[in-house]
């Protein structure tokens, strides 16, 4: 450190953000090399949650890797379920009754809104409004109440069976949801309003950490973060199962509304537009839910023939894939998840060289990443 | 002070014998006194009405538990902090990490000698008043500076660099953004200030409506002052999400109540300021309370003046669980850009308006023609 | 802010020794007013590591504000007084959550929240790498069953933690 | 930036702050916004499906272990013998509640539906032992020995009226523990309520003494299973 | 005037009395248990690399140097504040030259890009639209 | 309080400046160092324009010293920076050496 | 593009370095490839105008109890057609080419099946433990896996 | 109304000498530069004792906010304290405190011997205003070379501070993993 030549006016910091840090959405550690403000690098440390989801799929019986999906996006749960149900029914070709899939999309898109919710919530509290995040669990909150309606819980619902889904609809659901979508829609327009505009969050937003479309597909990401780099690509549209294609819907993009395409505003926007969306799928679910049964007849002692699927589908954080091998007996041989932070994490070294300290939050926030799917 | 004293030993044959500068000593360690437990119970009450504030804007209650309404939940707030461990690391540079709350807070708590609380309140109507909340006030950066680095901690040493640069950049803005009323009333002192802003049915007299420049001034001076006082969306030397919680990371138990303290005091010079200089500070609307004998009119107007004052604290509030926080290239940018070049030319519209109308405000000038 | 509980608090300072019926009031109420200050302001550091946290976010947000019990979240270890454990440690977090407990100043107290804390929880029994109860890294002073626990039952564990706080011998214990 | 767009910015950012203030003023003003719930004071009854704490009415219980067998983290405990009628005696019925995931498979499982969910859920405690629910009473070693001298005296009887080959056959066998999962039948043996708490208890929440040794933690890690 | 000054160093000498008390009483009062692992430094619960005592980027310092010229600046302006109304046009117009040469420097400043922070090092990709 | 005690303060001031802009080798040191010289000539100003001149022009001379002070502060420290960034030193020994 | 064609096109292009096709039971169904030659057959699925997989959806770790596995799952967001990709490895030092250069997507899901089956993949930009402590014993998620006792001083 | 002033008076100047011998002493040079913050605001408690308000709390605004902030900010920036304790090496040097000593000693001798003028009946007077008056007329030369010498300044101070072509970066610190 004595010769001139290395002597410089400024010296690279290391720091450790995280594991305990107050916006990196539980325990997501990122190392920042700083020099001042500015990150020269933020290496993503991960694996502080990872508590063994898929050794546990393959200990227990297929039934019961339900309630440890709800763990593994806790904040989605409902589409984890049913995107374990769909994967199980895709490997054991089973059908499922019609009712019983529209309440899956029912509570999957009611979950979308709420997942949704707490990514608006938690980013702009990570923006420093903390105003806001506290509106989005006051609606997140009525939302749980449905769940809590339905299913009996308000975090892990483990609602969906091999087959179907554990209980019918309870009375008066549909109108308590027609209701919470009423005084749920025009919150929007509000959020936008309160801050989605706001100049100083718009500044924020605008131009940070742009991830070009290219780049979006190749490192893989998926779902929203996607979406708002300018690839209109939706598993529920392009891929569609159980019965989205019956259902009408667009798939937002982002835009550059107020910058690049792919920058953290527009995943933020894709996120808000989302929630209209569902709030659509929602109506038309509830129009046209049919009667009939809802769990179809399965074997108590379930064993899906042998083979190897792999299941995708839509969660609110992108795509959540389930490869399930079976050899029939009744546990699975075994079973990967592929889920859409994890793969995320990937991309988020590349897009934060350069940043300042205050962006890495931001870029976190809009990813929306969520520490055990990343961890599982 | 030693007027005061005077008449008061000339008054009170009791104390004949005591030398005047005795007199006059009490009569100032009173006054500190007075302000030192106003500004702590500030401090302390300040941060309930923040939280309830914040409970209101975010549709709950805040705290209402510990005693009547939670009115209570400051003092045990204090008296926690006043019993926790307070630690000091083993890496932290121990004297000035001890050092730095002294200065924050000393620098903080000064500001309040020169505060115009009424017709007569004033502990020392110094008569370089808001000149000398300006030179005081950068105690608490030097303060900030020395906490954030004596700390050894990244987050803080980040905080404290930020802080300084922070009230550096936004200290200019500050002071121009002031400097209006004192072109009005051609004085320093604060008491000056107020007193020219009488009249007029006590409120067009204000300041704030003299004439279209100091009332842009007026919205200058408070997000100036916003950004001095570490409130959102200024509030990056202590950003939570980003910084943890900034400059102060390593401080705990009482050494952390008296940034909290230091804190919520400078909020309330802020906000006074801002009263004595653009919202007529004591004058109480519609009346003269000068007119008053002198216990009734103090009272009146130090009453009139904390509800200005408080009311400018609660906007305050009010913006900080609104807004999100700027990033700081664009604080500096901010400042830079926007407020001091608008602070100038305002000052200069200020000046040419004066000139112009030989001092006069809008009001005034109606006032003219009517009558 | 806690100018005149620290005049009181000073004049009730420890009593040495064996204790007069008088010290004993005396101990008894500082001990009161000590408890009382601790219990009223439980600063709880956010540290949430999985779905519980989820939950404990929930119980500061509006519907069943933790504030109201003037328990507030601090970001740094250093000035909270409550950890409250929520969600899975595993055992590369282990070694953090030991640091994080043992850098908050005294006194400082633990709620374990959820069955992931307690005692591993769903992952007690196939998991290789979930610590099977925080209780064996750091001392538990309540232990929150549910999985999540409710808002309504994390509330119930602060206000149980109170209690036992209230419960405390703070002067005659330094003294022993 | 052209003076244009110096004032358009000013002046968005004016315009757009004061939209958000008015929205939060709203809310701070209109105190019907407000949706706090005073918990201690207002309970929210859980919905009629909540799945709270679990509850054996073990007068019902078959002891059929179904839902030993479905529960994914082995929280119920289950000791049973089979008593003088052939049918299955409880001699424990333990769940820790401080394990389960509250996922409710178990008690989609039971056939009797005697395994029920409660709308209960707080049960905050200063001791993991108390976590874990014992829904019978007695000592399983009274029960057992009960259980066995009924089943003794009932194979007495049937010995009695029966042929003395057949009964010297049932005498050998005098009692047959269900143990369901071998490798936990040994630590399932759990000692009454009272006696465990006061074992493994940290008498007063033990706090503050900074962390319990190591070892000991481990102990009683081990001992509470 | 002295008086008026004596105030303020009464003020300055109870502040720093107060806190020395306040630290005094809560030393004696308040547990302590000061452990290594305790006086650590804190970094988000992880053991931190080095010290933070490094160099620190040049950014704060520029802003820092204009900010001392303007700091002079409105010290100077102070006393013309003060004396603006008596002296009328004359004050105006010296203030006005004195004001614009400053500002002519801030307009340097912001032309030649030192009032930016040094913002990214990212190169921004160009636009793309929707594929 | 009085004119003579005044001038040993600055006297005083003086030398520890003189003292410290001779011993130090840091560049900032330095610095200081010459400010504590100009606070001493300050308060001759300051002392003379009270006691024997009775007018304010010392004050005046004064505050502009002070203006002066911060020019050349800002100055100074960046010059330092700049011999900082380039010699990777701040000691003026190793400036005059660099120079030659 | 059905897999059955695209294993064929790849037949074509590859020959002996396409093993098979597993179809039967397999959705989607899996073009096995010889190890060797994986981050050929990806650059060209990626890049030939008919296939262009520009996607990775999944990489796994598979283990087979005889040998380990690493599937590939491809998508196409051009054509929308999907594939899988099988490569087939020893147990013992089991290693395939990165190919995190084909597609950086890659690099996570690489260092995850490292971390839990020590499959090793030379090429990568970097290789490192993710999940789990750098320090932990074995792959727990080969099927041979034993729980540690201690990790620590802390019980697993 | 001597005896306490006075008595504030030595305080004040014991803390300003103090402060200043301590600057010149102290190894650390952050501490060097604490002591400097005392120093100042003595030096402005001073100029109070000589009525000179004005020029009392701009010591302050401009010394202690202004450069005593830039001297810290120096010294963070310019020292490596993660590898050696910050200072610059103090030999205490005979010469020059000899020096120093003589000068002070024939200094204060001179301040002491030297019979000034002293006119009599100290007032106290607030100042501003006549400055503020005195800076428009008599001394508006200098005032507005001020200006232009603080817009030189500012340039001068900017353009040096100016970052040129990348910077290297040193990387003393080891990646972990
Ligand atoms: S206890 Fe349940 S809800 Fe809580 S963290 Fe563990 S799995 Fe998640
Ligand atoms: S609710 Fe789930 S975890 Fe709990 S005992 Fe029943 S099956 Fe086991
Ligand atoms: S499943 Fe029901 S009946 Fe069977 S053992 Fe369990 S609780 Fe008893």
């Amino acid at each position: 450190m004595t010769t001139p030549a290395e002597a410089l006016p400024t010296q690279e910091m290391l720091i450790n953000m995280g594991p305990q840090h107050p916006s990196t959405h539980g325990v997501l550690r990122v190392l920042l090399r700083t020099d001042g403000e500015v990150v020269v690098n933020a290496k993503p440390d991960v694996g502080y949650l990872h508590r063994a989801l898929e050794k546990i799929g393959e200990r227990v019986t297929y039934a019961q890797f339900m309630p440890f999906t709800d763990r593994l996006d806790y904040l989605a749960s409902m589409n984890c379920n049913c995107a374990w149900a769909w994967a199980v029914e895709k490997l054991a070709g089973i059908e499922v009754p019609e009712r019983a899939e529209y309440i899956r999309v029912i509570v999957a898109e009611l979950n979308r809104i709420s997942s949704h919710l707490i990514a608006f919530g938690s980013f702009t509290a990570d923006m420093g409004a903390f105003t806001p995040f506290l509106y989005s669990i006051r609606e997140r909150e009525r939302v749980n109440d449905l769940f809590e309606e339905i299913c009996g819980n308000r975090l892990t619902y483990n609602f969906a069976r091999i087959g179907g889904v554990s209980a019918d609809l309870p009375q008066g659901f549909l109108e308590k949801t027609k209701e919470f979508l009423d005084y749920f829609e025009p919150k929007i327009p509000e959020y936008n309003n309160l801050i989605s505009y706001n100049k100083i969050f718009l500044h924020r937003l605008a131009n940070v950490a742009v991830v070009t479309a290219e780049e979006a597909v190749a490192y893989g990401l998926t779902g929203p973060n996607l979406r708002g780099s300018g690839v209109a690509f939706d598993l529920r549209r392009d891929e569609p199962y159980s019965v989205y294609p019956k259902l009408e819907f667009n798939v937002c993009v982002g835009t550059g509304e107020r910058g690049q395409v792919g920058d953290c505003f527009d995943r933020y926007m894709v996120r808000i537009n989302e929630m209209r969306e569902s709030v659509k799928i929602l109506r038309q679910a509830i129009a046209q839910i049919p009667e009939g049964p809802v769990l179809a007849k399965v074997p108590r002692l379930f064993k899906p023939p042998a083979g190897e699927v792999y299941f995708r589908s839509e969660c609110p954080r992108g795509e959540t894939g389930f490869y399930v091998i079976s050899d029939g007996t009744v546990n699975p041989y075994r079973l990967k998840i592929r889920t859409g932070s994890f793969v995320t994490m990937n991309v988020f070294e590349k897009v934060t060289k350069g940043l300042m300290i205050a962006d890495i939050v931001a870029v976190i926030g809009s990813f929306d990443i969520i520490l055990p799917e990343i961890d599982r | 002070m030693e007027a005061l004293a005077r008449s008061l030993v000339s008054a009170v044959p009791a104390i004949a014998g005591v030398p005047l500068w005795t007199v006059t000593l009490l009569m100032m360690v009173l006054s500190a006194a007075v302000l030192l437990a106003f500004a702590l119970t500030f401090g302390g009450l300040g941060s309930y009405v923040l939280r309830k504030v914040a409970g209101d804007i975010q549709v709950r209650i805040g705290p209402n538990r510990v005693g009547p309404y939670g009115l209570l939940q400051f003092l045990a707030d204090g008296a926690k902090l006043l019993l926790k461990e307070d630690i000091i690391p083993a890496k932290a540079d121990r004297f000035l990490f001890i050092l730095a709350p002294y200065l924050v807070f000393v620098g903080s708590f000064a500001a309040f000698v020169v505060l115009p609380f009424g017709v007569g309140l004033t502990a020392s109507d110094l008569n370089i008043g808001v000149y000398y909340v300006m030179a005081v006030t950068s105690l608490v950066v030097v303060g900030i500076l020395m906490a954030g680095w004596a700390s050894n901690n990244k987050w803080a040493l980040l905080g404290g660099m930020r802080a300084a640069a922070q009230i550096v950049s936004y200290e200019i803005p500050v002071g121009m953004a002031i400097m209006p009323a004192v072109l009005i009333a051609g004085s320093l002192s604060l008491q000056d200030i107020v007193r020219s802003q009488g009249g007029l049915l006590g409120i067009f007299g204000w300041n704030l409506f003299h004439n279209p420049f100091t009332f842009f001034s007026f919205f200058l001076y408070f997000t100036a002052a916003q950004a001095e006082t570490n409130q959102t969306p200024f509030d990056i030397p202590e950003a939570e999400s980003e910084l943890v919680s900034g400059y102060n990371v390593e401080y705990s138990g009482i050494r952390y109540a008296f940034f909290f303290l230091a804190e919520f005091g400078d909020m309330f010079v802020v906000a006074a300021l801002a009263t004595a200089c653009f919202l007529g500070g004591w004058h109480v609307p519609f009346f003269r309370a000068e007119a008053l004998p002198a216990l009734w009119g103090n009272l009146l107007s130090l009453a009139v003046f904390l509800i200005k004052a408080f009311a400018l604290v609660l906007v305050m509030m009010w913006v900080r669980w609104t807004l999100p926080r700027l990033r700081v290239d664009q604080l500096m940018r901010m400042s830079w850009k926007y407020l001091v070049p608008l602070t100038f030319v305002n000052l200069l519209g200020v000046s040419l308006w004066l000139l112009i109308f030989k001092g006069k405000g809008i009001p005034a000038l109606i006032a003219s023609l009517i009558g | 802010m806690s100018h005149g509980p620290a005049h009181g608090g000073a004049a009730m300072s420890p009593a040495p020794g064996a204790l007069s019926p008088e010290a004993h009031v005396m101990v008894g109420n500082a001990d009161m007013f000590v408890n009382w200050a601790r219990k009223s302001s439980l600063w709880y550091l956010l540290f949430a590591t999985a779905c519980c946290g989820i939950e404990l976010m929930q119980t500061g947000a509006s519907r069943y504000d933790l504030d109201r019990f003037g328990a507030v979240f601090r970001a740094s270890p250093r000035q909270s007084d409550l950890m409250i454990v929520a969600g899975t440690i595993t055992h590369k977090m282990a070694e953090r959550l030991k640091r994080l407990y043992e850098q908050m100043p005294e006194p400082k107290f633990v709620i374990s929240m959820g069955s992931c804390a307690n005692t591993g929880g769903p992952f007690y029994k196939d998991s290789y790498c979930v610590v099977k109860g925080v209780d064996l890294l750091i001392p538990v002073d309540v232990y929150v069953p549910g999985c999540p626990p409710r808002p309504e039952a994390l509330i119930d564990g602060i206000l149980k933690l109170q209690k036992i706080i209230e419960q405390k011998r703070n002067f005659a214990a330094k003294k022993a | 930036m052209g003076l244009k767009q110096y004032i358009a910015d000013i002046v968005e950012a004016v315009v757009t702050t004061a939209k958000g203030m008015r929205i939060t003023a709203r809310y701070g003003v209109d105190a019907k916004e407000e949706i706090t719930q005073q918990y201690p004071e207002v309970r929210r009854e859980p919905s009629e499906r909540f799945r709270g704490f679990l509850h054996n009415d073990i007068a019902r219980c078959t002891s059929c272990t179904m839902c030993v067998k479905v529960c994914p983290v082995d929280c119920i405990s289950l000791e049973a013998v089979r008593g003088a009628d052939k049918k299955m005696v409880l001699a424990s019925y333990d769940i820790n509640i401080g394990r389960c995931m509250y996922c409710g498979l178990c008690v989609e499982a039971c056939p009797t539906k005697c395994l029920t969910h409660t709308s209960g859920y707080e049960k905050a405690s200063v001791d993991r032992g108390e976590l874990i629910l014992h829904f019978v009473h007695e000592d399983p070693a009274e029960i057992k020995a009960r259980v066995a001298k009924q089943v003794a005296e009932a194979a007495a009887k049937a010995a009695e009226a029966a042929k003395a080959a057949e009964a010297a056959k049932a005498a050998e066998s005098p009692k047959m523990t269900e143990s369901l999962r071998p490798g936990k039948a040994e630590g399932s043996i759990v000692p009454a309520a009272p006696a465990f708490a006061a074992a493994v208890g940290n008498p007063g929440g033990g706090n503050p003494g900074g962390p319990k040794a190591p070892d000991a933690a481990k102990e009683e890690w081990e001992k509470k299973g | 005037m002295l008086t008026e000054f004596a105030t303020v160093l009464v003020f300055i000498v109870l502040g720093a009395a107060t806190v020395a008390l306040m630290l005094g009483v809560s030393r004696l009062l308040q547990p302590r248990n000061p452990t290594a692992v305790k006086l650590s430094t804190y970094e988000c619960g992880e053991v931190p690399f080095g010290s933070s005592w490094v160099q620190f980027n040049i950014r704060f310092y520029v802003i820092a140097l204009i900010f001392i010229i303007f700091d002079v600046e409105v010290a100077l302006l102070y006393p013309w504040a003060v004396v603006f109304q008596r002296l009328g046009l004359l004050a105006f117009v010296e203030a006005f030259i004195f004001i614009v040469i400053l500002l002519a420097g801030l307009a340097y400043l912001w032309k030649e890009g030192d009032l930016d922070w040094v913002r990214t090092m990212q190169e921004t990709p160009p636009r793309k639209g929707e594929r | 309080m009085g004119l003579d005690k005044l001038l040993v303060i600055g006297a005083a001031l003086f030398c520890c400046g003189l003292y410290t802009i001779l011993t130090r080798r840091n560049a900032v040191a330095v610095l200081m160092g010459v400010e504590l010289v100009l606070n001493a000539a300050n308060i001759n100003f300051v002392a003379f324009s009270h006691y024997v001149s009775r007018v304010i022009g010392g004050q005046i001379f004064a505050v502009f010293v002070i203006v002066l002070a911060a020019a050349e502060a800002a100055v100074a420290l960046a010059i330092f920076l700049r011999l900082y960034a380039t010699t990777g030193t701040v000691e003026v020994d190793t400036a005059d050496n660099l120079k030659g | 593009m059905e897999p059955q064609a695209i294993h064929d096109a790849v037949k074509a292009k590859f020959g002996d370095a396409i093993v098979e096709l597993q179809a039967e039971g397999f959705r989607p169904p899996f073009v096995v490839v010889a190890p060797e030659r994986i981050a050929d057959v990806a650059l060209y699925l990626r890049d030939d105008p008919a296939m262009l997989f520009d996607a990775l959806m999944c990489l796994s770790g598979v283990d087979y109890k005889d040998r380990f596995a690493v599937a590939y799952h491809l998508y196409s967001m051009t054509h929308r057609h999907t594939v899988g990709l099988k490569v087939f490895l020893p147990r013992e030092n089991p290693a395939v080419a990165s190919v995190d250069a084909v597609w950086p997507a890659a690099n996570f899901m690489e260092r995850e099946a490292f971390d839990l089956f020590g499959i090793d993949f030379p090429g990568s930009k970097d290789l490192r433990r993710i999940l789990l402590p750098e320090d932990w014993d074995g792959h727990p998620l080969r099927k041979d896996y034993k729980y540690p006792e201690f990790y620590h001083g802390i019980k697993v | 109304m001597t005896g306490p002033a006075d008595l504030i008076f030595y305080f004040v100047a014991a803390l300003t000498v103090a402060s200043a011998i301590l600057v010149a002493t102290l190894p650390n040079i952050i501490y060097s530069a604490v002591a400097l913050l005392f120093s100042f605001a003595g030096v402005a408690g001073l100029y109070v004792f000589v009525s000179a308000d004005f020029l009392a709390a701009t010591q302050v605004l401009v010394y202690v906010g202004g450069i005593l902030i830039l001297i810290l900010f120096a010294v963070f920036l310019s020292n490596r304290i993660s590898t050696v304790k910050i200072s610059n090496p103090v030999h205490f040097n005979w010469q020059a405190a000899l020096l120093c000593l003589a000068l002070f000693g024939v200094l204060s001798y001179t301040a002491v011997s030297t019979k000034f003028p002293v006119k009599p009946g100290l007032s106290y007077q607030p100042t501003t205003a006549e400055i503020g008056e005195l800076l428009m007329t008599r001394y508006l030369l200098p005032f507005e070379v001020a200006s232009v010498l603080l817009l030189a300044a500012l340039i001068g101070a900017a353009l040096l501070s100016r970052p040129e072509g990348e910077k290297e970066r040193s990387a003393d610190m080891e990646e972990p993993k």
